[in-house]
């Protein structure tokens, strides 16, 4: 594991002897492709990589990595990986999992895994409804939404990932989506960059149950006008003219403008660096539905110190200091006696 | 030879003395008992001990409900129990006296904390009338030794320049030191600890050694000289002891089996009375190789165990009842999945939230079947609190050798209760040999070398144990049902029967790597006890009385209880009646009824108290009749 | 009188038919089976049907994997199961012929959509050298029949402009069309349908009939009059049918219970298979008094529902077993509350995530023992798919009457399966009487009315249900051990004893209020099958078979497993031998064997299918030699 | 339970005859009592009033009110008040925790009844410590601490609960502490008046395990220095002499500035109501520490859909347009077919 030279790979090598069983047309291929693609450019080694997922549709993911990888329980992908990565700090561990798994039976799992910013990487593939289990709503279905279990229109008002995730303390959230590959591995090497717990939301289209639902934002031709690309020290500007971007009213709140109105010094400039995570959560209000203008990138990517390193830190101070573990003086350091013969 | 014959009081040497310490949680009763204890052990004595405290962290002073007792027997012989009924009840206030009363036995000595029995707190301990037991006449049938412990312990402190509403703090110290003075106890072992303990805050190292040495003194001056008895040292097997409780042990034998298999451990737990102990103790473990994650909720508790037992350690989960009833599909996996993992299970009084921190055992069958599906998942329970030591490493030994969860079961009684333990010698322990697939294992169509994870061995069954870090060995697990062999995902019906029989099998082959029934007493007793877990040391009490007593009684302890020792049928079928004590409504019996069709009768007692040896004594007797 | 016998082909009428629908997962197999059923329930035969698909929504298109089955029998008499060997498999591409053939009986009818047995299908159903079964003679001990379906649906879907891409969709109405013409199902049932369901497209509705008038004139015009054969409609009892899985069944009898007991119900539920469509059922309920929440995960659906019921409704929640494996603390909490729960288990196969599609009873012991301390809770379990619906009504009775969470046990054979089931007359179905308290019904020492929430009724021991904004009834209630009676929290040991053998003793009351065993056959028969849940549809015909052959067999099938008719033991010991077939590794024979200690033994199928017949038959057979 | 008059009450009325169990000393005997006291100005009625709560001590708290009550087990309580409240849209429905019970075990109940919007009042006593366990670490706890479970010190960030909840899309956010009964009170009553899911944030000592962990903010001496009261349309101010102030700075981030520097028409004008959650959150991150000045009061009170409401106005509609369930005819849904004798 010490060999520094890592060898090249290509997709094939990332790409298991298992068959995808994914109904034809779903964006969970493109995701794949996109990781599988992804890979031999992180410069990583198979055998140091695992995936870890819960259960759903996305959640078969692992089955068709040739890494390491565990289909685990439904929901309980991120305390699963939580223990792995505390365990073997040396690994790159990946998360994967549905908004069902992540965000309705997993939702206590995902935000204390955020808050202790463990070294995990989360994909979360949203496509806002229950795949697996053939089309109930999800936490992040929109309102009204007739499904099975909803015959007269669901009531629940979603979740907004981003927003959960920063108020859950997270230091790295990012939001991409199935159509755009480049996007997508951009996202994910950030990511894996990030030393910490990682969230990237992923729009991913489910076209049997629910087909189709961010087509008003990801189709190629509507990107440009309904796609906010937040880049790092940049004002945030979009439209197929770079005609329109974010500002900050005079009530603190942030809100589309064109920028023929307000002029370009009026716009914001993105900082997903600030330690104060108020701006990244302002910016995840801007759209409560994946049919307005929507920002998607890095929303926060913030430093503070990694849980599995700190549990290894302590691990070490107090194995210096106290020197390894004694097992005789152990079982000697309550009071003893002797008994003689 | 028994554990509840009255000492003799006259005498000043006895061979055994039961005392317990009642007050108010606020009074430090644990810590008084606890004291004491140490102070036996290292005198020498063999002893066992009982702690009975409230759920609530302090309920409403004076009450019934806020009564805190410690129990505990000190004998110059070897005894398994603390004790049936105490000779000694020393109470530090009237709901003391009014709640432990009945256990005290007839003519036994009663210490009380007069000071406190005034009409507020004599009506708090529903006293009619607030009439005053200590001077009504209705203790007559008890030696009572009244002492104003409060007013001296703050006399004695008071020239400290300790303030009175803190010396009386030190009260319990009072109590510790009189009833040190009447047993002989060598008094530096409980001031030298004073002064450990308390070593940030003088004053205090100086109020309760004060009040400690002024109880001390009270009973010389006081003329309680009758009342002064000796019990020697018991004749214990050589070598170095220590005085240890059923947690402490257990998280001793997890921290051994981590350096006998050479394989680091992760521990996931979420706290909960009575296992909250063993999270603690193995957090300062550190050094050890040992990892600790307070998850936050049971079920990351369990699930971040996987992980780890995934990326090579052994991963522990440690709790109680309730969260066990939590962790049933994240065992589930861990049995498909075939990884190590131990759930240690510190049962307490139930269902629901029940009694939580009195002792029961009722939850053997959700061990045996807490799971869906066909989940077979190996048992072992522990039988004393020192015991817990071996038993720990006998699950990790399990886990680690047959890729398999593993359930271990011990109670709130051998949690807190203590006895001396005899250490072993570390360097005698047998490793725990493990090995880390290192290679690929089976060929492809294409006559390509490649891995298969669920290729067993032969043997144990247990499936290769490939950690992420491995080149070449990369593979997939789940908890979809997979290929025997290969490890795919697999829906054929024929190789989930399969499947189905090996997960089996694996926990049936254990029963050749397991000792037979551990058996007392004559092969061909009229009787045969059989029992499981903490009730051992009641039981063996029990039959060494009745066997004194000119019966014929045989003793079965169990301590794997999935799979059962190989000859356990034999044993059973070997005597012509077989009762069943537990703590639950008859779960042991059951599983043996079940298996052997050998009417096992259960004697149960679920009232959140261990047995005693007079209760079990008295069903022997009642059954052999 | 046999569910397997092969239906003879060369007359033109037969007592009874098997067919199995076959194809890839996308090819809407399910569907076609469905309508076939439908269409022969309507013309008045009885019948049992017997989905079989994959775990995912599509496996890749044309393997093994992704193959998916629907096998019906239809019959002019009364039957019990979906029959053991379909006599006719309809193979709608190579995966399916590979994956199903070996079920068809020796001498069957192969109906194979040949336009689809090209080269790279073929490979990917493992046809070594993709040679083409259809041609090879390999099939030459069945009749084939090879039809180009494909082509023929394009053709017929031609003239209505219907692309050839989109016609590919309508062909497996085309083999329902066929299949209807062979036995003479009226065509009117399907047509009508069709326009029903795709009304919202009329291409559709177009396509879909025009394949299956092609599919029905190619049976009248290719020659194929020798294949024909009528079946005639059952007799069945008089009365008004339809045709219904377990699921529904479950379902309605959940809104009977409603109404029958006028308690509002609530269900939190959250999805798994195979257990959703109850809920999706129910959600759509609302004007029955019913309401739904699919919940977070299922602690929070079983949890809402202990809530609700506190409220004064019925809280249900309805699972699979993995749900059921995180339900155990929240049910003990409601087993301590002592309030009506229902908590339903489509049992499927397991461990862990094990095989969600499949079917399996292996979740009795987690029924049973699946929480932490004595939590005794009472089971009821469906034996048919109609019959869900008097059994989901008798959950709800003893939830009800004993204040107890009760659990429901059926499977994935049962949900997913239909049978016809006569309507019962809703008014002759009893009332379920409920009264919730109103006044109080103790005196405090003050002499002042109180209310007692653990006081209980002398004969059921069901404490009174006070629902909140009741005046005067105010009163709390939780896990903590309470006094019986006033339902304070009371840490006292006989306390404790009393309560865990009260909660005991009140499911064991039950079996005053439960119907003897279940029995047929003579009861001095040399052989007893004991069955419980969906094996009952198997064991019925196998005894019915072997009765027929000349054996003495009786039968005898619990729908409660706990507690167990009161005349169990008495019949189990009236038979010299007793079997007990089970889908799972022998859980109600460790059960009776520990309870009665009869020597009852098991036979095991944990294969994600039901028994067949012909399997019980020939165990039965067995035994009695 | 329609009789419109209201009887009076008294302070006694809501007392039950069990003596609490806490500590003396304990924080959690003024919140019952600020509870208990408030019950009679509240106009409502004992017998439709119920507390829920999980396990921990401040769970013990219904036993103590005479109301309806159950102490039900750990974390789960969000989840059976739900349950009660959709059954029962009549009933006042109150839920107790700990900071463990409810943002640990109970995280994820928690952040679903907040979006959903369940008509629940949830009482959460945050003492940033395992009180019933006797001293662990909760996921309030500040990072470093030193516990029985954490020996060399928790290496986690805690939870801001506010930030939680605010990102879990909660409509009603407060916070107070146990050291002032009449804010308290005025908590409760707004929480109480609120049509949804409130949440309030209560500063609990815990002087056995956790003693003065509030006390640099709560004692009476530091309060006018340390505690900003957000009060709904009013410039945001605080200090003994209100000198000091909470304003945006051009970054578009709210700090504390003197108003004496700033003047007072920079302050930022607390707007509880607005839709747009973004400076609600951002008043949250002002304090990342109870020793900092921090924020109390109500942060967000804005009005959406009730959950129950909703529940109930679907069952009404769909039984005014489909009529009452008819048993008979649901079992001829499914075609039928007539066998004659
Ligand atoms: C404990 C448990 N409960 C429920 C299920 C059933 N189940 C499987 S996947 C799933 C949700 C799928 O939705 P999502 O996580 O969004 O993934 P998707 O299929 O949409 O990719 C559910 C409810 C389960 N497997 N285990
Ligand atoms: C399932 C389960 N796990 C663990 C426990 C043990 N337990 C009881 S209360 C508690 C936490 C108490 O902390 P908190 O919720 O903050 O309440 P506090 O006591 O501080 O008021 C724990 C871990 C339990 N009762 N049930
Ligand atoms: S159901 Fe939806 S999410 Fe699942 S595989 Fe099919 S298209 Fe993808
Ligand atoms: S332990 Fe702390 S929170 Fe619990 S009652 Fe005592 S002081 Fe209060
Ligand atoms: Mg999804
Ligand atoms: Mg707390």
């Amino acid at each position: 594991m010490s060999d520094t030279t890592v060898p090249e790979t290509t997709k094939a090598d990332w790409t298991s002897d298992q068959e995808p069983r994914w109904c034809p047309g779903c964006g969970d291929y493109s995701i794949l492709t996109a990781v599988q693609m992804l890979m031999p450019e992180l410069g990583v080694r198979r055998e140091n990589t695992v995936f870890i997922s819960g259960i759903g549709c996305a959640a078969r993911f692992p089955y068709y990595m040739d890494t390491y990888g565990m289909h685990s329980i439904h929901g309980r992908a991120p305390a699963v990986s939580t223990g792995l990565a505390v365990a073997r700090p040396d690994l790159d561990v990946w998360v994967i999992g549905g908004d069902g798994d992540m965000l309705s039976i997993g939702g206590n799992h995902l935000i204390h895994a955020l808050r202790r910013n463990v070294n995990i990487k989360i994909l979360l593939f949203n496509n806002q409804i229950y795949g697996l289990t053939k089309g109930q709503y999800s936490p992040t279905s929109e309102p009204g939404k007739v499904t099975k279990s909803t015959p007269v229109g669901s009531i629940d008002e979603p979740f907004n990932p981003i927003s959960l995730a920063i108020g859950a303390e997270a230091t790295f959230v990012a939001r991409t989506h199935d159509m755009d590959r480049k996007h997508m591995q951009e996202m994910f090497r950030r990511a894996h960059a990030h030393k910490g717990a990682a969230i990237v939301e992923i729009y991913q289209n489910c076209n049997v149950f629910n087909d189709g639902a961010f087509a008003q934002i990801t189709k190629r031709d509507k990107r440009d006008a309904m796609l906010i690309n937040l880049v790092h020290g940049e004002p945030i500007r979009f439209g197929a003219e770079q005609e329109r971007g974010l500002a900050m009213n005079s009530a603190g709140q942030i809100e589309i403008v064109e920028i023929a109105d307000v002029g370009s010094d009026a716009l914001l400039v993105h900082d997903e660096a600030s330690e104060d995570p108020a701006l990244a959560f302002a910016i995840s209000r801007l759209a409560t539905a994946p049919t307005m203008p929507t920002p998607v990138g890095v929303f926060r990517a913030v430093e503070r110190p990694e849980y599995a390193a700190e549990v290894n830190r302590q691990v070490d101070e107090v194995t210096a200091s106290h020197g390894a573990g004694d097992l005789h003086g152990l079982l000697r350091s309550l009071p003893t006696w002797d008994v003689t013969a | 030879m028994t554990d509840t014959a009255p000492a003799n009081l006259d005498e000043t040497s006895v061979d055994h003395i039961i005392i317990r310490f009642a007050g108010d949680s606020g009074d430090g009763m644990q810590l008084t008992g606890d004291r004491f204890t140490s102070a036996s052990a290292l005198y020498g004595n063999d002893l066992a001990t009982l702690p009975d405290f409230p759920a609530e962290i302090r309920a409403p002073a004076g009450t019934l409900a806020g009564v805190s007792a410690f129990q505990v027997q000190i004998s110059d012989h070897d005894i398994t129990t603390p004790g049936d009924a105490p000779s000694v009840l020393v109470a530090m206030n009237p709901a003391a006296l009014a709640s432990e009363l009945h256990r005290l036995l007839p003519g036994g000595t009663i210490i009380a904390n007069e000071d406190t029995f005034d009409e507020r707190n004599l009506a708090k301990a529903g006293y009619a009338n607030s009439e005053n037991p200590l001077e009504d006449g209705s203790l007559d049938g008890y030696t009572l030794i009244k002492v104003p412990m409060t007013s001296l312990t703050k006399e004695a402190c008071a020239e400290l320049g300790v303030k009175p509403r803190d010396a009386d703090r030190s009260k319990n110290f009072f109590a510790l030191g009189l009833v040190s003075w009447m047993y002989s106890r060598p008094m530096e072992t409980t001031t030298d600890w004073i002064k450990a303990k308390f070593a940030k805050n003088e004053l205090v190292v100086a109020a309760n050694t004060a009040a400690f040495k002024a109880g001390h003194a009270f009973g010389e001056t006081a003329e309680l000289g009758a009342h002064k008895v000796t019990i020697s040292p018991a004749k214990l097997e050589p070598g170095t002891y220590t005085n240890i409780n059923g947690n402490t042990a257990l998280s001793w034998g997890l921290v051994a089996a981590t350096q006998l298999s050479g394989i680091p451990m992760f521990l996931g737990s979420y706290p909960i009375t009575p296992a909250s102990d063993i999270l603690h103790e193995l957090s300062s473990k550190k050094s050890f190789n040992i990892r600790t994650l307070q998850a936050e909720d049971e079920i990351a508790a369990v699930a971040s165990a996987v992980g780890a037992s995934f990326g090579g350690h052994i991963g522990v989960t440690t709790t109680s009842g309730p969260g066990v009833a939590l962790k049933g599909e994240a065992m589930g996996l861990a049995l498909s999945l075939e990884l190590p993992l131990v759930i240690v299970n510190i049962q307490r009084g139930g269902p629901s939230t029940g009694l939580p921190t009195k002792t029961e055992a009722a939850d053997l069958m959700m061990a045996m079947y807490g799971r869906h599906g066909e989940s077979p998942m190996p048992i072992v329970a522990s039988y004393s609190p020192a015991q817990c030591f071996d038993a720990a490493i006998e699950a990790c030994r399990l886990a680690l050798k047959y890729r398999t969860p593993v359930m271990f079961l011990s109670d709130g009684y051998l949690a807190n209760g203590t006895e001396p333990w005899k250490l072993p010698d570390v360097d005698s322990l047998p490793a725990i040999d493990v090995e880390f697939a290192t290679a690929p294992n089976a060929k492809n169509d294409e006559g390509e070398d490649v891995f298969w994870p669920y290729l067993r061995d032969p043997v144990t069954l247990a499936r290769p144990w490939a950690i992420p870090g491995t080149p070449g060995l990369e593979h997939r697990v789940g908890g979809i049902e997979k290929q025997d062999g290969t490890g795919n995902i697999s829906y054929d019906p024929d190789n989930h029967a399969h499947m189905v029989q090996i997960r089996a099998d694996k926990v049936a082959v254990i029963a050749d790597d397991i000792p037979p029934t551990m058996v007392t007493g004559p092969d061909d007793a009229d009787l045969l006890v059989l029992g499981w877990g903490s009730t051992w040391g009641a039981i063996t009490s029990a039959v060494r009385r009745a066997t004194a007593a000119g019966h014929s009684v045989a003793h079965a302890h169990l301590t794997h209880l999935n799979p059962f020792p190989k000859d356990l049928g034999d044993v059973l079928k070997r005597y012509p009646k077989v009762i069943v004590p537990e703590m639950n409504l008859g779960q042991l019996s059951k599983l043996v009824r079940a298996e052997y069709l050998v009417d096992a009768q259960t004697v149960s007692k679920v009232k959140g108290q261990p047995f005693t040896a007079a209760e079990i004594y008295d069903v022997i007797v009642g059954a052999l009749q």
